[in-house]
């Protein structure tokens, strides 16, 4: 299990290559990564969150997960601080022998990570900052899991 | 008894409060209860915690819910619901 | 589109790093890799392809997912010719705004990809060599689509 | 009316006919006519088309179905279902 929570921002290529490097015996590996969006005239993106709890909380999703479907292996990178239109924020990456299991995973990742990690995002655009309210899909989406 | 708490608030709650953190003196058993002694407090309290359904609450960085205990508790954190990923 | 059907390996980490530098605006990038398992004492895969025929069935695949989902981009490649224990075979990405439609969409062009696109494996183990057969549980998974 | 038709193998159904593509000329208006005139040929083929269940077919490398017609195909090919990804 890799979880690390950084302001630096990271290269998403060499992390995907150093996981599969190391998923020794696994079928299956999948990714996910988020990226700023530019809409609307969005200028930067400020990402807060509470430092004492971020680890743990991003350590016991991965550990459900982990719970939850045969893996061999959970990664979860999460920045913090500004970011502008481009750039990585976020990614999760996950193996399995199987393919369903490594996709189940890294979605289940994602809406956790999305409603029960304490992340807040900020938008700043032409019209000043705003921050990004949480979305009731976000909410619904773990009533799957 | 009264207990001392170390209180952290995080994006809007903490622009409405004016501060990131602060050291608490209080006699609340309950998360709840110690929303009514901030609430009381100022008019900026009042503002941040006016609709606790807008509200997450996290003890010892545990999140849980209003009605929690706080025996026990050293941290308690409030914070709009997250929105990370 | 990108599809790419080649002999040569490839840098799964160096290709998720240009197909995410190209997808300006969209929020949610998704990748799957399959890499060869060396279970059961397995010292090569074959996989065998019909030339005439590949490029345009993946092709196909990705226009399917991509009249399905809101996609920014998607691209395949997928190896044929000896590959040995540890080598990526193939790989998939997605990219979108939303993160749902990226997952759905790679989930689908897996399913896809694993019953419907012309490649067949072979196995070279301490016991010989033995065709893969094709599992029912791949073909049943078309039918979530 | 006799049709020339380049008709391919992949996989064990290569193996067992033991050449990966031929020429045919043929009568046959659908895929599964011409099974059958192949079957008639020699035991390889009829091994290779044994259990059309276990096998699947393209014309001009597009998958069809056994019932598909021949008029206009000028390539057909044979091979077990699909192992990818």
């Amino acid at each position: 299990m890799d979880i690390r929570v950084q302001e630096a921002a990271f290269d998403v290529g060499a992390v995907l290559n150093d996981f599969t490097a190391r998923t020794s015996g696994m079928g299956a590996v999948v990714t996910f990564n988020g990226i700023v969006r530019g809409d609307g005239g969005l200028t930067a993106m400020e990402i807060e969150h509470y430092p004492g709890m971020t680890q743990n909380a991003l350590s016991q999703i991965a550990e459900d997960a982990g719970a939850r479907w045969a893996l061999g292996d959970v990664l979860v990178i999460h920045r913090f601080g500004t970011l502008t239109p481009g750039e990585t924020i976020m990614m999760v990456a996950t193996c399995a022998p199987h393919r369903t299991d490594a996709f189940q995973a890294a979605e289940f990742l994602m809406d956790y990570l999305k409603s029960r990690a304490p992340f807040w995002k900020r938008e700043i655009g032409p019209d000043g900052a705003a921050w990004v309210a949480a979305k009731d899909s976000d909410e619904d989406a773990l009533s799957r899991w | 008894m009264t207990a001392k708490l170390d209180v952290l608030y995080f994006a809007w709650v903490r622009e409405r409060i004016g501060l990131p953190r602060e050291t608490v003196n209080t006699t609340a058993t309950t998360v709840a209860a110690l929303v009514e002694e901030l609430r009381a407090r100022e008019e900026r309290y009042a503002a941040a915690f006016g609709d606790l359904s807008a509200l997450r609450v996290a003890t010892d960085q545990t999140l849980t819910d209003f009605d929690a205990p706080l025996s026990g508790v050293r941290e308690v954190a409030f914070f709009p619901p997250m929105t990370g990923g």
